[in-house]
C-alpha cells in the first residue's frame, strides 16, 4: 500500500532522472501508478513521514478520493494526446520533462494530508507549469509565460503566508487536527487571495487567456483540469467551511463568484481565439463554485453537502474542459475534422448542462442544498449557465473559423483520448447519482440561449464580433497595467521585471 | 678684604658676567659673538676661582674659554663669508618664549632662595672630608672624581671618545695654517715647551692640590693646536695611527683598572686604598694623553688623510 | 651577582674600544662584543630571578658619596630589550656597510650607543644618568650623520642641539635637586621629595628636558628627519632603544623618585600631548612619501601611546587595575621596539634592493622580496595593534583603563590612531600585491632579510601569546 | 591534556599548520600544496565530526590559554559554534577541491592557500570563541587574512576593493574591540553561557549598556553587511570566486552574523536584551538591509555584484530570526546561517565556473547556458530556487520558520510582508537569470572560452562543488525533519537558549 | 645683602634662562652652540654656588667634580656640532 503511494509520486521523478523523459510514451506511463493508487487505495490511509520536509503526511481521504482519479485521468490523458500529437524530439523533451515535473508537483498537492507538503506540491506543480507555457526557446519571453510567472510568484506567497499564518493559529500542520475555527479573517483573506488566483477569480484571472492560449494543448488541458482544481482543493481544505463565524467572509466569496460568473462569459464573447474564449468559460465556472463555497461560509450546517457537489462539479469540469482542449487541438489539426467537430459539439453541450450530461447532475447537485430563502442563488445560476451555453456556441464559431485559416499537414487523430475521457466523466458521475428526470425546468437554459445564438446570427455582419476591435487577452487587470505603465507610475518596477520579456503586447500566440 | 669690598667685587663680577653673556647671545656680528663669549668665559674662571673652586677655575680657562675658543675661531675661518646675517626668529616668537623662560627663571629662583634659606651645612661634604684619606690623594675634587665617583669620569672619558669618533667620521682635517710671521712663530717657540711644562706639573700637582689630568691634558692640546697654529711643518706630532691609540688609551686603562678591581673585588672600580694613589695616577697620566689628543684632533676636524690609506677618495 | 650588572655596561665599552683600536676587525669585534653583553644580560636575569631586584654601589662607597646601580624588573625588560634588538641589528649591519670606511666607524659608535643604554637602564644616579644619556647622545648623533649626506648631517645638528638643550633642562633639575638634598642618590632623593616648590620645580624643569629628548609631540620636529635620514640600521637603533631612552627615564621619575609631587595638570597636559602626538604623527605617517619618513613618523605616533598609558597610570586609582597597566605599558614599549626595529630593517633590505624607498614606486620590489614584505607586514600588525601582536593585548588594557576613568577623549583618539596605523601600513602593503611589470621571480637573501623577519616574529607571535609572565613579573619583582 | 580540552585546539590547529606550511612552499611544488590542503581540510571534518559527537552527548570541550591577567583566549564548544564549525569545515573542504581546480594556472598559489588556510583557522576560532576576548582576537584575525584573499589579483581594482574592504572590516573591528573593552570594563571578564548573563546587572547600568550592544552590534554588523555598513561587500567581488564564495557565504559575512547571535543569546540573553527593548531596533535594520540589498541586486548586470547585493540581503535573515523574541524565531535565524551559507556557495561556484569557463560575468551574457553548462546551471537553479523560498530546497524551511516565529513573537504585522516582500524581490532579480540560461537560444560564440566543453562541460573539480552543495541545500530542505538536519540542530540550541 | 652664593646662584639661574631663550630664538646654529654654553654655564653656577659655604669654610667638592665632567661634557658636545656644522657647510658646495 504504502510502496504504491510512494511510488506514485517518485514514478515521474525516476523517469525524469533516468532520462527516460525523453521517450514519447513517458508522460502517460508516469500517471499509470497514480490511477492504481485512486483505483486501490481506501479513502483514509494515511502515512507519516517525519523525516521528510518537517514531518509530512501523506494519504488520501474524501476528497482526493474524488479529485486523485480525475487528475490521474487528465494527467494521463494529456500525455496519451502529447505523445501522439508530439512535434519535433528537440521542442517535445522539455515539454515532457516539465510535464512530468508538474506531475509531481500536483499529484504530491492532492496527496498531501499536511499544510506543508501541500504548500510544497503546490509550488513545485506552479513553477514547472512555466514550462508548460513557455516550451520553444524565444529571443525573448513571450508574454504568456512571464504573466504567469508573476501571477504564481504572487500566488504562491499570499499563500505562502496565509499557511504560515494558519497553520500557526491551527497550532499544527496534519489536517486531520487542522483545527481551523481560529483562523483569523486576514488568514482566510490571505488563504482567499492565493488560491483565487489559481482559480481565477475575476481581477485575479489576467494570466489565464494568456497561459490557456500559449503552448500546447496538452498544457493547456493540464492547466485548465488539474491545476485549476488544485486551487479548488486547497480552498476546500483550508477554508473554515464547518466552522461558524465565518459569513461575512462568505458574503464577499457569493458576491464575487456570481460577479465572476456573468464577467467571464461577457469577455468570452469578445474573444476571437478559441482557447482564449475556454479561459473565460473556466473562470466563469470556477467564480460559480467560489460563490457555493461562499454559501458554504454563509450557513455552516450546509456545508457537507455543499462540499460534496463542489467536488463532483469540480471533477465534471475538470475532465471536461480538459477534453474540450485536446478535441479542439484535434480539430484544429487533426486528420479527420468532421468527427472531432461533433465531439466538440458534444462536450460543449455537456460544459452547459444540457439533459442527460455529467452537466447536468452536477448542476441539478449544485441547487438541492439551496434552501428557500437562498433560491435567488439557484435562479442566478441558471443564468449562468444559459449564458455559459451562448459562450459555448461563440466557442464553436470560432473554432470553425479558425479551421479555414490554416491547413496544416494533417496529424494523428487525437480524437480517441477525447472521448475515453468524455466517457469517463459521465461514468462517474452517472455511478454516482440517478439519472436526473427530463424537466422543463433543466431544459430551458440551453433553448433561450440557442435562440439568442441564433438571433445573433441574424444580425448585419457589420456588428459581428469579427471585425470588432479585440480587447487584449487580459482584459481589464492587463489594461489597467499598461494605462499605468504609459502614466510612468510602475514603469520602473515594470521595466527591471519585464526588461527582457515583453514583446509588443499585442502578438498573442497561436489560436 | 672686608665683606663689604668682596661684596663690590662681587656685583661688579655678576653685572660684567650678564653685560658679557648677552652681548655673545645677541653680538649683531657672529664673530663679535664669539670673542664676546671667549671673554666670558675668562670671566666665569674667575667666578670660580672666587667661589673657592680652583680646579673649576683652570678647566674653565683651559678648555671652557681656550679650546673652545679655538674651536668656534677655526669654525669662524671655515665658514663662507657673507652669510653672517642674524638671521633670528619672528618677534613674537622670541617674545613667547621670553615670557615662558622667564617664567620658569622665576620659578627656579624661588625654589633656589627656598632652598638657600633651609640649607644647614652640607654632610655629603663633610663625609668626603672624612673619607679623604682613604681616596688615595689629598685634594678632594681629585679624590671624588677619580675615587668615590670614578665611574662619572670613565663616562666623561667615553663622552669626549664619542666626540671624537664622531667629528673623524665626519670628512677630512683642517688643512695646516700658512707660516705664522717672525713675531709670531718666535712667541710660538717660547710658548709651547711651557705648555707642556705646566702641563706636567698640573698632572703631578692633582693629587693633592687643585689640577689633574684634564687641565692638563687641556694645556697639551693647546701646545699642539699652537703648533697647528704657528704651521711648523716639522713639530714632530706622533704619527696618525698612534694618535688613535693614544686617544683609545685614556678609556682603554681607566676600564682596565676598573674590571681588574671588578676581579679582584667583585665591585667595579673599588680602588684597594693603599694602591688608590698609585692606580689613580697611573689613570691620570693615560687620561691627559688621551684627553690632550682627543682635543687636538677634535681641533683638527676630521680624520687625517692618511686615516684608511687605502681609501683613494675619502668618501664625502 | 653584582658583577654582571657592570659587566653589561663595560663589555660594550671594551669591545667598542677595541673596535675603535682595530677598526679593520670592526666587525668581528662589534658582534662578539653585542653578544657578550648578551650573555652578561642573561646571566643578570638568572642573579635577579635569584635573590630579586638589588643594586650595586660602584667603587665600594656608600650611595651619597658613590655612584650606585640597580636592577629590578622593569630595568631589565629594558636591558634584554636591547640587547635582542641590538643582536639582531647588528648581524643585520655586518652585512649593510657596502664602503668599509663606513663600516669601520659604525661599530666602535654602535657599541659605545649599547653601553650607554645599558649604563643609562642600570644608573640609579642622577648625575650619572646625565653623564649617561649625554653619552646616549653624542654617539646617537655621530651614527645619524655617519650616512654622509647633507641631509643626514644637517638632521645630526639639529638632533644634537635639541639634545643638548634636552640635557641642559634635565642637568638644571639635578643641579636644583642636589643644591636642596644635598645627594644625588634617585632613592635618597625619592625619600626627600614632596610637593615642595623645589621638588615641583626640578620634577617641571626635568621632564621638560627629558620630553625634549623622547619627542614627545610638540617637541618631536627634530625626529622624524633624523631617524629617517640616518643608515637602515642606525635608525632602527635609535626608533626602537634611543628614544625609549627618555620614556624610560620619565616613568622612572614619575613612578619612584618624584611619586607625589606630580599635579593632576602636569599629567593631563602630558596626557593632551600623547594624545595630539597619536593623530599628528599617525596622519604624516600617511602623507609621508618616503618609507623612512613614514617609520619615523610613526615612532613619533606610537610614543603618544606609551606617554598617554603612562598618564593613565599615573591618574588611575591604586589597586589590580593600576599594575595592570603598568604591565601592558611596559608591554607595548617592548614591542614596539621590536617591531619598529624589524621595520627599520626590512626598509633597509628594500632600499637596498630598489636603491630608493619611495613607496609610490614600490610594486616591483615588494613582490620580488616576499620574506621582506611579510616581515613589514608582522610589524605593521604589531603598530597597528592587531591581535597576534603584544600591542592588541597592551591597546585592550590601555582602553580598558581610559573607559575605566571615563576618559572617552582618549578613546576616541586612540581609536582613531589606530585607524589611521592601519591606513599608513596598508597602504605599503597595498604594493606587494600590485602586478607589477618586473619578473616575479623573488629573490631570496636569506642574511639580510632574517633578522628583519625574526625580530617581526618575537614582536607578534612571541609577545602576542607568550607575554603573560610579564605582569607577575613585574608585580614579584616590583 | 586530555581530549576535552585539547580538541578545540586542534581543531583551529589543523588547518593552521597546513596553511603556514604552505606558506613556504616553492610556487611549482604542485601536488605537495594540494596534499596538505586536502589533508588539513579532512582531518579537521574528522576532528569535528568527533567535536559534534562530544557536544550531542553534553560532554565538555574547552581549551584556556592565558595570554595576559585578565585577558584570556578561551575555545569552547557548545551546540551554535558547533554548528558554525561544522558549516565551514564542510564548505572549507569543498572549496579547497574547488579553489585548487580554479587556480590551475595563476601566480601566488602559495601565498593563495596559506592566507586561505588562515581564514579558516579563523573562522573555526572565532565560532569556537568561549569569550569576547577571544571572538574579538579571530575577528581581527580573520580581516587580516581575508584582505590578501581579496587583493590576490593584483588588478588595480582588487587592490582597491581589497582596500575599501580592510577600511570597513577594520573600523568595524575597532567598534566591535571598544563595545567588548567598555563591556569587560562594566562586567569584568566575560565568558559566553546560553542564556545570557548580564541580566542580573542592576538597573543604572543599563543605559551603559544599550550603548554596548550599539557598539557591538555596528562592529558586527560590518562583517554581516547590515545597510549602511555592507558597502564592502559588492567591491570585494574582484576577488576570485572560491574566496567571494568561502568570503560571502561562509567566512566573513557569516561571522558578523553570528557574532550577532552570540551577543543577543549567550552575552546579553535573549529576555534580557527584549527587555531592554534591544530587539526592535535590530529587527528592523536587519529588514531594512533585507528589501534594501534586494532592491540594489535588481539592478546589477554583473552576476558576482547581484549574489552580492543577494548576500547583503539574505545575511539579514539571521539578524532578523535573532530579532524575534522567541524559538521559532532562532531556529529559523539559526538554520538559515547554515541554508544560506550551503545555497550561497552554490551560486558563486557556479558564477565561478561561468566566468571560468566562458568568461561570462554579465547576467546578459548568460543567454542559453544552460545547454552549454547543465550541470552548473542545475546546481545555479536549486541554489535559486532556494535563495527566493521556493520549497523543496532548504532556504524554504528557515523562511517556514521565520514566518511562524514572528506570529510566535506578535511581530507579524511587519515581519511577514518583510518576508514576502524580500521573497519576491528574490523572484524578480533570481528568475530572470534561470529564464535566460535555461529558455533562452546560446548566443553565437562566448566572451572567452578557455575550457572546450569536452565529456563535461569543464573541469570535474569545478563542476563537481557547486552539484556537492547544491545536493546538499536539497537534503537540507527535502530531509529538514531528520535529526541530523541544521533545522533540528538548531532546534537544540533554541531549546538550550530558551531553557536557563 | 644677600651672601656670594645666592647672587651667584641668581646670576646662573638668569644666565641658563638667558642661554635657553636664545638657543630657541636663534637660528643660526654657532650662535645657538653658543647659548647652550651661556645655558651650561649658568647650571654650573648654580651647582658651584651651593657649594660655596661661605669664605673660611671648605666648599663641597663634589658640585667641582659634577662642574669639572660637565665642562669636558660640553667642550666635547660643542667640538662634535662644530664638526657636524663643518661637514654640513662642505657637503654643500658638492
Amino acid at each position: 500500500m504504502n510502496l504504491l503511494l510512494t511510488l506514485t509520486l517518485t514514478a515521474p521523478l525516476l523517469l525524469i532522472l533516468s532520462g527516460l523523459y525523453r521517450k514519447r510514451w513517458s508522460a502517460p506511463i508516469a500517471a499509470v501508478p497514480a490511477l492504481l493508487t485512486a483505483a486501490l487505495i481506501p479513502a483514509d490511509h494515511v502515512i507519516a513521514l517525519d523525516w521528510f520536509l518537517l514531518g509530512a503526511q501523506l494519504g488520501t481521504d474524501e476528497l482526493s478520493a474524488w479529485m486523485l482519479p480525475a487528475s490521474a485521468l487528465l494527467w494521463a490523458g494529456a500525455g496519451l494526446h502529447h505523445a501522439w500529437r508530439s512535434g519535433s524530439p528537440a521542442q517535445a523533451a522539455p515539454f515532457r520533462l516539465f510535464f512530468l515535473l508538474a506531475m509531481t508537483g500536483n499529484l504530491l498537492l492532492v496527496l498531501a494530508q499536511d499544510v506543508m507538503t501541500f504548500y510544497v506540491g503546490y509550488s513545485i506543480m506552479g513553477l514547472s507549469a512555466y514550462g508548460l507555457v513557455h516550451d520553444r526557446p524565444s529571443s525573448s519571453a513571450p508574454p504568456a509565460a512571464s504573466t504567469y510567472l508573476r501571477w504564481t510568484i504572487a500566488g504562491e506567497l499570499l499563500l505562502f503566508s496565509g499557511l504560515v499564518s494558519l497553520a500557526y493559529q491551527a497550532g499544527s500542520t496534519g489536517f486531520s487536527t487542522l483545527a481551523i475555527g481560529q483562523a483569523d479573517t486576514i488568514t482566510v483573506l490571505l488563504l482567499l487571495a492565493g488560491l483565487g488566483i489559481k482559480i481565477g477569480l475575476p481581477g485575479l484571472h489576467a494570466w489565464m487567456p494568456w497561459t490557456y492560449a500559449a503552448g500546447q494543448a496538452a498544457g493547456s488541458a493540464v492547466f485548465s483540469g488539474a491545476m485549476v482544481n488544485a486551487g479548488l482543493i486547497g480552498l476546500l481544505r483550508f477554508l473554515p467551511l464547518q466552522q461558524p463565524g465565518h459569513a461575512e467572509v462568505g458574503q464577499l466569496l457569493l458576491a464575487w463568484g456570481l460577479l465572476g460568473a456573468f464577467y467571464g462569459v461577457l469577455f468570452g464573447l469578445l474573444q476571437r481565439t478559441p482557447r482564449a474564449i475556454l479561459a473565460y468559460s473556466s473562470v466563469s465556472q470556477m467564480s460559480s463554485m467560489a460563490a457555493m463555497l461562499g454559501f458554504a461560509l454563509i450557513e455552516p450546517e450546509l456545508a457537507p453537502a455543499i462540499i460534496a457537489a463542489i467536488t463532483v462539479y469540480a471533477v465534471h469540469h475538470g475532465l471536461s474542459k480538459g477534453a474540450l482542449f485536446l478535441a479542439q487541438d484535434d480539430y484544429r489539426a487533426g486528420a479527420r475534422p468532421r468527427l472531432s467537430f461533433a465531439i466538440l459539439v458534444l462536450l460543449s453541450l455537456m460544459l452547459a448542462g444540457a439533459p442527460y450530461t455529467s452537466g447536468a447532475i452536477a448542476k441539478t447537485l449544485i441547487k438541492t442544498p439551496l434552501t428557500d430563502e437562498y433560491a435567488w442563488i439557484g435562479s442566478v445560476l441558471l443564468f449562468a449557465s444559459t449564458a455559459t451555453t451562448l459562450l459555448m456556441l461563440r466557442f464553436l464559431f470560432a473554432v470553425r473559423a479558425s479551421r479555414r485559416q490554416q491547413t496544416p499537414a494533417p496529424l494523428a487523430s487525437g480524437a480517441g483520448v477525447a472521448i475515453v475521457l468524455l466517457v469517463c466523466a459521465h461514468l462517474a458521475a452517472y455511478t454516482m447519482y440517478p439519472l436526473p428526470t427530463l424537466s422543463l425546468h433543466a431544459i430551458w437554459p440551453v433553448i433561450l440561449a440557442l435562440l439568442l445564438g441564433f438571433a445573433f446570427m441574424r444580425l448585419p455582419a457589420a456588428t459581428r464580433a469579427q471585425n470588432q476591435p479585440e480587447p487584449p487577452m487580459g482584459d481589464l487587470p492587463t489594461l489597467m497595467a499598461r494605462w499605468l505603465i504609459r502614466r510612468r507610475w510602475i514603469v520602473w518596477l515594470h521595466s527591471t521585471l519585464a526588461a527582457e520579456h515583453e514583446t509588443e503586447p499585442g502578438k498573442h500566440h497561436e489560436g | 678684604m672686608k665683606a663689604g669690598a668682596l661684596l663690590y667685587l662681587d656685583l661688579i663680577m655678576v653685572i660684567l658676567m650678564l653685560v658679557l653673556a648677552i652681548g655673545a647671545l645677541h653680538a649683531r656680528s657672529l664673530r663679535h659673538a664669539v670673542i664676546l663669549f671667549i671673554v666670558f668665559g675668562l670671566v666665569v674662571a674667575l667666578a670660580w676661582a672666587r667661589l673657592r673652586a680652583p680646579d673649576i677655575a683652570l678647566a674653565e680657562a683651559a678648555i671652557g674659554s681656550g679650546l673652545a675658543g679655538a674651536l668656534l675661531l677655526a669654525a669662524l675661518r671655515d665658514r663662507r663669508p657673507g652669510d653672517d646675517a642674524t638671521r633670528r626668529a619672528p618677534v613674537w616668537q622670541s617674545v613667547a618664549v621670553g615670557g615662558l623662560v622667564t617664567a620658569l627663571v622665576v620659578l627656579l629662583a624661588w625654589a633656589f632662595l627656598e632652598v638657600q634659606g633651609g640649607r644647614a651645612n652640607e654632610p655629603l661634604a663633610n663625609i668626603v672630608q672624612a673619607t679623604l684619606h682613604e681616596s688615595g690623594v689629598s685634594n678632594p675634587v681629585t679624590a671624588v672624581l677619580l675615587n668615590f665617583r670614578a665611574y662619572d669620569t670613565l663616562l666623561e672619558l667615553t663622552v669626549l671618545l664619542a666626540a671624537l669618533l664622531g667629528v673623524m667620521s665626519l670628512g677630512p682635517q683642517r688643512s695646516p695654517m700658512r707660516a705664522a710671521e717672525p713675531m709670531a712663530a718666535g712667541l710660538i717657540g717660547w710658548l709651547i715647551p711651557l705648555l707642556i711644562l705646566a702641563g706636567g706639573y698640573l698632572l703631578w700637582v692633582g693629587a693633592h692640590a687643585p689640577g689633574g689630568a684634564f687641565q692638563a691634558g687641556a694645556l697639551l692640546a693647546a701646545a699642539a693646536v699652537l703648533a697647528h697654529l704657528g704651521g711648523r711643518r716639522e713639530f714632530q706630532l706622533p704619527g696618525h695611527t698612534r694618535l688613535r691609540l693614544l686617544a683609545v688609551a685614556g678609556c682603554a686603562v681607566f676600564t682596565l683598572v676598573g674590571v681588574s678591581t671588578l676581579l679582584g673585588s667583585g665591585v667595579l672600580l673599588q680602588l684597594p686604598s693603599d694602591w688608590a694613589g698609585g692606580l689613580i695616577l697611573l689613570i691620570e697620566l693615560f687620561a691627559t694623553a688621551s684627553i690632550a689628543t682627543a682635543l687636538f684632533l677634535v681641533y683638527l676636524g676630521g680624520h687625517p688623510p692618511s686615516w684608511n690609506s687605502r681609501e683613494v677618495h675619502p668618501d664625502a | 651577582m653584582n658583577e654582571s650588572m657592570s659587566l653589561t655596561i663595560i663589555l660594550p665599552l671594551l669591545g667598542a674600544l677595541l673596535a675603535a683600536a682595530w677598526p679593520r676587525r670592526g666587525v668581528f669585534i662589534g658582534i662578539t662584543a653585542v653578544l657578550l653583553s648578551g650573555l652578561a644580560v642573561g646571566w643578570l636575569w638568572f642573579s635577579l630571578l635569584a635573590d630579586g631586584p638589588s643594586h650595586q654601589a660602584l667603587g665600594g662607597w656608600d650611595p651619597g658619596l658613590g655612584i650606585r646601580l640597580q636592577v629590578d624588573a622593569l630595568s631589565i625588560l629594558m636591558l634584554s630589550m636591547t640587547a635582542l634588538v641590538a643582536l639582531a641589528v647588528s648581524v643585520y649591519a655586518s652585512h649593510y656597510f657596502t664602503r668599509r670606511s663606513q663600516a669601520e666607524r659604525f661599530w666602535p659608535l654602535w657599541l659605545l650607543m649599547i653601553a650607554a643604554l645599558n649604563g643609562l637602564f642600570l644608573a640609579g644616579d642622577l648625575f650619572n644618568l646625565y653623564v649617561t644619556l649625554e653619552l646616549l647622545s653624542l654617539s646617537a648623533v655621530a651614527l645619524t650623520a655617519l650616512g654622509g649626506k647633507r641631509a643626514g648631517i644637517a638632521a645630526a645638528l639639529r638632533y644634537l642641539m635639541i639634545g643638548l638643550l634636552g640635557s641642559m633642562g634635565y642637568l638644571a633639575g639635578v643641579a636644583l635637586l642636589y643644591s636642596a638634598f644635598g645627594t644625588l642618590d634617585m632613592q635618597q632623593v625619592a625619600a626627600q621629595t614632596g610637593d615642595d616648590p623645589v621638588s615641583q620645580a626640578a620634577l617641571i624643569v626635568m621632564t621638560a628636558g627629558l620630553l625634549l629628548k623622547s619627542a614627545l609631540f610638540p617637541l618631536h620636529f627634530w625626529l622624524p628627519p633624523a631617524h629617517s635620514n640616518a643608515p637602515a640600521p642606525v635608525s632602527a637603533g635609535l626608533s626602537a632603544l634611543v628614544v625609549k631612552a627618555g620614556f624610560y627615564l620619565v616613568l622612572r621619575l614619575w613612578t619612584e623618585v618624584f611619586p607625589d609631587t606630580l599635579s593632576t595638570q602636569g599629567v593631563t597636559l602630558v596626557a593632551v600631548l600623547g594624545g595630539g602626538a597619536i593623530l599628528w604623527g599617525s596622519w604624516q605617517a600617511l602623507q609621508a612619501e618616503r618609507l623612512k619618513l613614514l617609520a619615523a613618523y610613526s615612532t613619533v605616533a606610537q610614543l603618544g601611546y606609551l606617554f598617554v598609558a603612562l598618564a593613565l597610570f599615573m591618574s588611575a586609582p591604586p589597586g589590580v587595575a593600576r599594575e595592570l597597566l603598568f604591565g601592558a605599558l611596559v608591554l607595548m614599549a617592548l614591542t614596539h621596539a621590536f617591531a619598529k626595529s624589524s621595520l627599520f630593517l626590512a626598509i633597509g633590505v628594500i632600499q637596498h634592493r630598489a636603491g630608493h624607498d619611495r613607496i609610490a614606486e614600490l610594486d616591483g620590489t615588494a613582490q620580488r622580496l616576499p620574506a621582506t614584505t611579510f616581515a613589514i607586514a608582522l610589524a605593521g600588525v604589531a603598530l597597528i595593534g592587531l591581535p597576534p601582536s603584544g600591542a592588541f593585548l597592551g591597546k585592550w588594557r590601555l582602553l580598558y583603563s581610559a573607559i575605566s576613568l571615563d576618559q572617552w577623549l582618549l578613546v576616541v583618539v586612540i581609536g582613531i590612531g589606530s585607524l589611521l596605523a592601519a591606513a599608513y601600513v596598508f597602504r605599503v602593503l597595498g604594493h606587494a600585491f600590485g602586478r607589477s611589470a618586473l619578473s616575479v621571480q623573488a629573490i631570496h637573501s636569506v642574511h639580510e632579510e632574517w633578522p628583519a623577519l625574526l625580530l617581526a616574529l618575537t614582536a607578534t607571535l612571541l609577545l602576542g601569546f607568550g607575554s603573560a609572565w610579564i605582569w607577575p613579573f613585574l608585580e614579584h619583582m616590583a | 591534556m586530555t581530549l576535552s580540552n585539547s580538541l578545540p585546539a586542534l581543531i583551529v590547529a589543523s588547518s593552521l599548520l597546513p596553511g603556514l606550511i604552505i606558506f613556504f612552499l616553492r610556487e611549482g611544488s604542485h601536488r605537495l600544496r594540494s596534499v596538505l590542503n586536502m589533508f588539513g581540510a579532512i582531518l579537521k571534518l574528522v576532528l569535528v565530526a568527533a567535536l559534534t559527537w562530544g557536544v550531542f552527548q553534553d560532554d565538555f570541550f574547552e581549551t584556556r590559554w592565558q595570554l595576559a591577567p585578565g585577558l584570556e583566549l578561551v575555545l569552547h564548544a557548545d551546540a551554535l559554534s558547533v554548528l558554525f564549525v561544522n558549516l565551514s569545515t564542510l564548505l572549507w573542504l569543498v572549496t579547497t577541491v574547488y579553489a585548487i581546480g580554479y587556480l590551475e594556472h595563476s601566480p601566488h598559489r602559495s601565498r593563495f592557500f596559506g592566507f586561505f588556510s588562515l581564514c579558516v583557522s579563523a573562522t573555526v576560532g572565532l565560532a569556537l570563541a568561549g569569550n569576547m576576548f577571544t571572538f574579538v582576537l579571530f575577528y581581527e584575525l580573520l580581516t587580516l587574512s581575508t584582505y590578501p584573499l581579496v587583493a590576490h589579483k593584483g588588478t588595480p581594482e582588487a587592490v582597491r576593493g581589497a582596500r575599501i574592504y580592510l577600511a570597513y572590516t577594520l573600523s568595524g573591528g575597532l567598534v566591535l574591540m571598544l563595545g567588548a573593552i567598555w563591556l569587560q570594563a562594566l562586567v569584568g571578564p566575560l565568558e559566553f553561557v546560553e542564556g545570557g548573563l548580564l541580566s542580573q546587572l542592576p538597573d543604572e547600568l543599563h543605559g551603559q549598556l544599550t550603548w554596548i550592544f550599539l557598539l557591538l552590534i555596528i562592529g558586527l554588523g560590518v562583517k554581516a553587511a547590515l545597510v549602511p555598513l555592507h558597502g564592502w561587500l559588492p567591491q570585494a567581488m574582484v576577488a576570485p570566486a572560491p574566496v567571494s564564495a568561502l568570503l560571502h557565504a561562509v567566512a566573513v559575512v557569516k561571522a558578523g552574523a553570528f557574532g550577532i547571535v552570540r551577543v543577543v543569546y549567550d552575552v546579553y540573553g535573549i529576555e534580557f536584551a527584549s527587555d531592554l527593548g534591544l530587539l526592535m531596533p535590530l529587527g528592523i535594520a536587519a529588514a531594512v538591509t533585507i528589501v534594501y540589498g534586494s532592491i540594489r541586486a535588481l539592478s546589477q548586470d554583473n552576476l558576482k555584484k547581484r549574489l552580492a547585493y543577494s548576500t547583503v540581503s539574505q545575511v539579514s535573515y539571521i539578524a532578523l530570526g535573532t530579532a524575534i523574541f522567541g524559538p521559532l524565531g532562532t531556529i529559523g535565524g539559526v538554520a538559515h546561517l547554515v541554508h544560506q551559507g550551503v545555497m550561497k556557495i552554490t551560486l558563486f561556484f557556479a558564477a565561478g565556473n561561468y566566468a571560468e569557463t566562458l568568461g561570462v560575468h554579465q547576467v546578459s551574457e548568460m543567454n542559453g547556458i544552460g545547454r552549454r553548462m547543465p550541470l552548473t546551471t542545475l546546481a545555479f537553479t536549486v541554489g535559486a530556487l532556494g535563495m527566493i523560498g521556493i520549497p523543496p530546497v532548504a532556504g524554504f524551511v528557515s523562511k517556514w520558520y521565520l514566518g511562524s516565529g514572528a506570529l510566535e513573537a506578535g511581530v507579524a504585522h511587519w515581519v511577514l510582508p518583510v518576508l514576502i516582500a524580500s521573497s519576491a524581490l528574490n523572484a524578480a532579480y533570481f528568475l530572470p537569470i534561470l529564464q535566460r540560461a535555461w529558455f533562452r537560444p546560446a548566443a553565437s560564440s562566448w566572451p572567452q572560452e578557455n575550457i572546450p566543453a569536452r565529456r563535461f562541460e569543464t573541469h570535474a573539480s569545478l563542476f563537481l562543488p557547486p552539484l556537492v552543495t547544491a545536493a546538499l541545500a536539497l537534503l537540507f530542505g527535502l530531509f529538514a525533519g531528520a535529526y541530523w538536519s541544521p533545522v533540528e540542530w538548531a532546534g537544540l540550541i533554541a531549546e538550550r537558549e530558551y531553557l536557563r | 645683602m644677600p651672601d656670594a652664593a645666592t647672587l651667584y646662584g641668581l646670576l646662573g639661574i638668569v644666565l641658563a634662562g638667558l642661554g635657553a631663550h636664545a638657543a630657541i630664538v636663534q637660528r643660526d646654529s654657532i650662535r645657538r652652540l653658543l647659548a647652550i654654553n651661556v645655558m651650561g654655564v649658568g647650571v654650573f653656577l648654580v651647582l658651584i654656588a651651593t657649594a660655596y659655604f661661605g669664605p673660611n669654610q671648605d666648599p663641597d667638592p663634589i658640585p667641582h667634580a659634577l662642574v669639572l665632567t660637565g665642562i669636558v661634557v660640553a667642550v666635547a658636545a660643542t667640538a662634535l656640532a662644530l664638526a657636524l656644522l663643518r661637514a654640513f657647510e662642505r657637503s654643500d658646495d658638492e
